[in-house]
C-alpha cells in the first residue's frame, strides 16, 4: 500500500501533515504485526495445520483490506450503539469459550 | 417495664422529628382513633402480648405532638 | 489494637462530613488537613487477619470457613495502599487551587480512595462487589464534576452499562456463594478445588471476567474509560485512572486466588491474556491517531492496562510481581503526566496544534514531564524501564516469545505518540505573542510541587526497584500458580 | 449510527450464547450450605436476615448504604451541587421557575392524601423500629417514608405540599444516619478492638432494652434506625431534585 494513498485519507480525515501521516502509519503497521503475531501464537501452542492456514488466509485478507487503521477508528469511536454491539459480541463470545472449554 | 416502653419511646423522638415537617394542622380527634384502629389491625407488631400495636400508637402520638406543639411554618 | 479497619472508615467519615459542609469557607484548609491525614493511614494496620464484628473462623463439619467479613494486610497490600494514598493526597493538594472547589470533590475522592483500599484489602467476594460499586459511581462523579455538557454525558454513559456489568458480577457472586456456602475467597478456593466442577462455577468465572474487564478498563470496555479520562480535568483523571488499576489488581488476584489451581484455569489464562494483548494494541494504536492530548494520554492509559493485566494473568510468581510493580510504576508516572497535561490545559488548550513552544515559557515543567514520557516509554534510569523488562521476562519464562515482540512493537508505538505530543506541545516553534501569552498564567508551586515529587518516585524506583520488588516476591510466590 | 443486517444478527446470536450460558449455570444450581449452617443456628435476633445483615456482615450493608450517599451526592451534582464550571446548566435552566401545574386531581384524592401520608410515615418509623424481630427494617422503613413524601408531593404539587422536608433537613438526615452507623462501629471498636462488634451492654446497662427471650439486640436497632434515616433522606431528595427548580437555581449561583 503506497504512502499517497494514506495520505490522500488521512486528509479526508481533516489531518494530513507529516507528523499524523507517520503516526497513522506506525499504527497500521502496528495493527498488522499484531495480527501476524497473534496468529503465530495461537498456531504454535495448538499446533494444528488448519489454523495456520486460516491464519495465512486472513493475513492475506487484511493486506487486502489495508488501511485497516480507519475502520479500526470507526469501531472504537465512543458511539454508545458501537460500544453496545462490541459488548455484546464479547459477552457472546467469551460465554462460548469457557462454556465450550469446560464441557470437555 | 422499660424493656417493652422504649422502643415505642424512640419511635415518639423519631415522630416528633418528622411531625414538625409537616406544614398543616392535624386533627386530633380524627387521628388519635384512627390510629387505634389501624393499631388494633396492625396487631402486636413489634412486641407480642398486647392486641394493640402500641409502638405504632406512640409513634404517632409523638407525630401529633410534634406537629401541633413546633409545626414548621411558611413556604418551603 | 489493630487500626486496620480505620484506613478504610476515615476516609468514609471525612467524606460524609466534607459532602455535609460542601460549602463552608474553609473547605480549601479543611481538605489539606485532611491530605495530610491520609499520609498516615497506611501506616495503622498490622499485618495479618482482621475480623470484623469479632467473627472468626468456625468449623462446621471439620471445615473452616470465616463467618464473617474478613480483611487481611500484607506487604502487597500496604504497598498498593500506600501509593493510592499518595496519589490521593497529590490530587487534594492541586484541587486547592481550582476555582470553585467545593467539598463536594474532596468527598468524592475521599470515598473513591476508601472503596478502592477496600477492594484491596477484603478478602470478602461480596465486600469486593459493594465497593466495587461505590468505585464505580464515585469515578461517574467525579467527570460529573467537570461540568460541561460532553461530561454529563460520558458519565452517564458509563453507569449506564456500568448497571449492567455490575449486575452480571453481582449474579456471579451469588452463584459462587451457592456453589460455594461461602464468600470468602480463600475459602471459595479451597472448597472449589476439593469438588468437580459444575456449569454454575463456569457461569461464576464468565461474570466475574466481565466485571473485571468493566473494573479496569480492558477492551470492550476500554472506550468508556477512555471517555471518562478525557473528558473530566486531567488532574481527576489522574486519581481517576489509579482507581481502576487498582481495581483491575485487585479483581486479577482474586481471579486466580479462586481459580488458580483448578483444571478450568489454562482457559482462563487464555482468555486473560487475549482481552490484555487486545487492550496493549487497540489503546496504542487509537493514541497514535489522536490530537488531543488528554484522550492520547487516556489511550495510553488502556495501553499501559493491558501490560498490567499480561503480567498477572500469567500467573508465574514472576508474572504477578512484575504486573503489580508495572501498575504501581504506572500509576505514578502516568499521575505525573496527568498534572502535566492540566498544566498544559490551563495555560493554553488541551489540543495539541493549538500549542507550541512552552518549553520557552516553562523549562522545569518541560523537563519533569519529559522524565515522566521517558518513564512511561521504558527508558533505563526510570522506574517504567525496571517494571517492562521484569515484565519481558516473565513472558519469556512462560514460554511465550511472540508476546515479547509484541510488547516490543507497542513500546515502539508509545514512544512515537508520546514524542510527537512533546514535540507538538513543547518544542514546535511559535509565535513572539503566543510566548507572552503564555507567560501571563501562572502555575502554583502546588502543581510543580506534585509533578517533581512523583517524578522523583520513578527516578528512585528505577534506580532501587528492589525497595518494592522485595515487598511483592513472597507474596508473588504465595498466589502463583504451579 | 445505522447498524446493518449483519451486526444484528451477531448481536442475537451472542445473546442466545450468553444467555443460554447464564441460564444453564443458574438451572444447575446445588445449593451448599456451608457458612449458612451456623447463622441459621446462632440466635442473636429472632429475624435471621436482620442478624446476618446486621450482625455477622455490618459492614457490608454499611457499604450498601455508601452506595446510596454516593449515588445521592452524584445526582446533587447533576443539578448543579459543586461543579466545576456551572454555565452549561445556566443555560439549560435559562427560564424563571415554573409554575405548578394543577394535573386536575379530584378533592377524594387531596383529602385522603395527607391522612394516608401521615400513617405511612408512623407506619415506616414502626418497621425501622421493628427490624430485629419482625420482616422489614431500616431499608423499607426508610422507602415507606418517603413514599410518604412522594405521596403528598404528588397529589398537591411542590407549592402547597404540606409535608415539608428542605433540602437542608434531609442534607442533615442522611449524614446523621450515616455518621451514627459509622460511629456506633468505631464505639464497638474501643471496647473490643473489633470494627462493628455488636456491643450488647456497657456496665451492664443495656444498650437497647428490650423484651426477654428476642436476644441480645446490642446496637442493631441502633444500625437499622440510622439506614432508615438514611434510606428516608436519600429517596427523598431525589425526588426534591427531581421536581424542584429552585434548588438548582440555588445550586449555580442564582438563588
Amino acid at each position: 500500500m503506497d504512502y499517497d494513498r494514506f495520505k490522500k485519507e488521512m486528509e479526508r480525515e481533516g489531518s494530513g501533515d507529516s507528523v499524523s501521516v507517520g503516526a497513522g502509519l506506525t499504527g497500521e503497521l502496528i495493527l498488522y504485526s499484531f495480527l501476524v503475531t497473534g496468529l503465530f501464537l495461537l498456531s504454535r501452542i495448538f499446533g494444528k495445520v488448519l489454523l495456520a492456514t486460516v491464519g495465512i488466509l486472513a493475513i492475506g485478507i487484511g493486506l487486502h483490506m489495508m488501511p485497516m487503521v480507519f475502520r479500526f477508528k470507526r469501531e472504537n469511536s465512543n458511539h454508545i450503539v458501537l460500544q453496545l454491539f462490541w459488548i455484546s459480541i464479547f459477552l457472546g463470545a467469551i460465554s462460548m469459550i469457557i462454556f465450550i472449554a469446560g464441557s470437555r | 417495664m422499660i424493656e417493652y416502653l422504649f422502643l415505642p419511646f424512640i419511635g415518639m423522638i423519631l415522630g416528633f422529628i418528622l411531625g414538625r415537617r409537616i406544614s398543616i394542622r392535624l386533627n386530633l380527634w380524627f387521628y388519635l382513633p384512627v390510629g387505634v384502629i389501624v393499631g388494633y389491625l396492625l396487631g402486636p407488631l413489634p412486641y407480642y402480648n398486647f392486641p394493640l400495636s402500641y409502638s405504632f400508637f406512640f409513634t404517632l402520638i409523638g407525630l401529633l405532638l410534634g406537629n401541633l406543639t413546633v409545626r414548621e411554618k411558611g413556604s418551603p | 489494637m489493630n487500626l486496620l479497619p480505620l484506613i478504610v472508615v476515615i476516609p468514609l467519615l471525612m467524606a460524609i462530613v466534607f459532602s455535609y459542609i460542601y460549602r463552608s469557607k474553609y473547605i480549601r484548609l479543611l481538605t489539606l488537613l485532611m491530605a495530610l491525614v491520609l499520609l498516615v493511614l497506611p501506616l495503622l494496620g498490622l499485618y495479618g487477619p482482621y475480623f470484623f464484628g469479632g467473627h472468626g473462623v468456625v468449623y462446621i463439619e471439620g471445615m473452616p470457613f470465616v463467618s464473617g467479613i474478613l480483611y487481611t494486610l500484607n506487604p502487597l497490600k500496604e504497598t498498593l495502599i500506600f501509593t493510592l494514598m499518595l496519589i490521593g493526597v497529590l490530587v487534594l493538594i492541586i484541587s486547592t487551587r481550582e476555582e470553585r472547589l467545593s467539598g463536594t470533590f474532596t468527598a468524592l475522592v475521599l470515598m473513591g480512595l476508601a472503596s478502592v483500599s477496600a477492594v484491596i484489602l477484603t478478602e470478602d467476594l461480596f465486600n469486593l462487589y459493594v465497593f466495587y460499586e461505590i468505585a464505580a459511581i464515585t469515578q461517574a462523579g467525579l467527570v460529573i464534576l467537570a461540568g460541561r455538557e460532553e461530561a454529563y454525558r460520558s458519565a452517564f454513559r458509563y453507569l449506564l452499562v456500568g448497571t449492567m456489568a455490575g449486575s452480571i458480577l453481582l449474579l456471579g457472586v451469588g452463584l459462587l456463594l451457592s456453589a460455594t456456602g461461602s464468600l470468602n475467597i480463600v475459602d471459595m478456593g479451597r472448597y472449589l478445588a476439593l469438588k468437580p466442577l459444575t456449569p454454575t462455577v463456569y457461569g461464576a468465572l464468565l461474570m466475574l471476567i466481565v466485571g473485571l474487564a468493566y473494573g479496569g478498563g480492558l477492551p470492550p470496555f476500554h472506550t468508556l474509560k477512555v471517555d471518562l479520562y478525557s473528558r473530566t480535568k486531567p488532574f481527576v483523571a489522574a486519581i481517576l485512572q489509579t482507581y481502576s488499576k487498582f481495581i483491575l489488581i485487585a479483581l486479577m488476584l482474586v481471579i486466580l486466588k479462586l481459580f488458580g489451581g483448578l483444571p478450568i484455569f489454562n482457559t482462563t489464562r487464555g482468555v486473560l491474556i487475549a482481552l490484555s494483548v487486545f487492550a496493549m494494541v487497540f489503546g496504542t494504536v487509537m493514541a497514535l491517531l489522536q490530537d488531543d492530548y488528554r484522550r492520547l494520554l487516556a489511550y495510553h492509559t488502556v495501553s499501559q492496562g493491558g501490560y498490567v493485566a499480561l503480567g498477572l494473568a500469567l500467573g508465574t510468581p514472576l508474572g504477578i510481581v512484575a504486573g503489580i510493580f508495572h501498575g504501581i510504576n504506572h500509576a505514578l508516572y502516568k499521575s505525573a503526566l496527568f498534572i502535566g497535561a492540566h498544566i498544559v490545559e490551563k495555560i493554553k488548550s488541551p489540543y495539541m496544534r493549538e500549542v507550541g513552544g512552552l518549553l520557552l515559557a516553562m523549562p522545569t515543567v518541560t523537563f519533569l514531564i519529559l522524565c515522566a514520557k521517558l518513564a512511561s516509554i521504558g527508558i533505563p534510569p526510570f522506574n517504567g524501564f525496571q517494571s517492562k523488562l521484569l515484565l519481558a521476562e516473565a513472558v519469556m519464562s512462560a514460554d511465550m516469545p511472540e508476546l515479547v515482540i509484541l510488547m516490543l512493537i507497542v513500546s515502539i508505538g508509545t514512544f512515537l505518540y508520546m514524542m510527537k505530543a512533546f514535540y507538538l506541545i513543547f518544542l514546535k516553534p511559535c509565535s513572539e505573542e503566543q510566548l507572552r501569552e503564555y507567560r501571563e498564567v501562572r502555575i502554583s508551586k502546588y502543581h510543580i510541587f506534585s509533578l517533581g515529587l512523583l517524578v522523583l518516585l520513578c527516578i528512585v524506583l528505577g534506580l532501587y526497584p528492589d525497595m518494592v520488588l522485595d515487598r511483592l516476591l513472597p507474596l508473588g510466590e504465595e498466589i502463583a500458580i504451579e | 449510527m445505522k447498524i446493518t443486517i449483519t451486526r444484528e444478527i451477531a448481536v442475537s446470536l451472542s445473546f442466545l450464547l450468553f444467555g443460554a450460558g447464564v441460564f444453564y449455570s443458574i438451572y444447575s444450581i446445588e445449593v451448599v450450605e456451608g457458612v449458612n449452617a451456623l447463622y441459621t443456628q446462632v440466635m442473636i435476633v429472632p429475624n435471621f436476615v436482620t442478624a446476618v445483615l446486621f450482625d455477622w456482615r455490618g459492614f457490608d450493608t454499611l457499604g450498601e448504604c455508601l452506595i446510596l450517599i454516593t449515588s445521592v451526592l452524584v445526582t446533587g451534582m447533576v443539578f448543579g451541587k459543586g461543579l466545576f464550571n456551572w454555565d452549561f446548566l445556566r443555560e439549560v435552566y435559562r427560564e424563571e421557575d415554573g409554575k405548578d401545574v394543577d394535573l386536575g386531581f379530584t378533592p377524594i384524592i387531596k383529602v385522603l392524601a395527607v391522612p394516608m401520608a401521615v400513617l405511612l410515615m408512623v407506619l415506616g418509623v414502626v418497621v425501622i423500629l421493628g427490624g430485629h424481630i419482625t420482616p422489614g427494617g431500616g431499608f423499607q422503613g426508610g422507602a415507606l417514608i418517603s413514599a410518604a413524601y412522594v405521596l403528598a408531593m404528588v397529589a398537591f404539587g411542590r407549592g402547597r405540599c404540606p409535608v415539608r422536608f428542605t433540602h437542608r433537613f434531609l442534607e442533615s438526615l442522611e449524614s446523621f444516619g450515616a455518621l451514627l452507623f459509622l460511629i456506633l462501629g468505631l464505639i464497638g471498636m474501643i471496647l473490643s478492638g473489633y470494627y462493628l462488634f455488636n456491643i450488647r451492654e456497657i456496665y451492664g446497662i443495656p444498650l437497647f432494652p428490650s423484651p426477654p427471650g428476642i436476644g441480645d439486640v446490642g446496637i442493631i436497632p441502633y444500625l437499622n434506625i440510622g439506614v432508615g434515616l438514611k434510606v428516608l433522606a436519600g429517596l427523598s431528595t431525589i425526588t426534591t431534585l427531581l421536581v424542584s427548580h429552585r434548588i438548582v437555581s440555588k445550586n449555580i449561583g442564582r438563588g
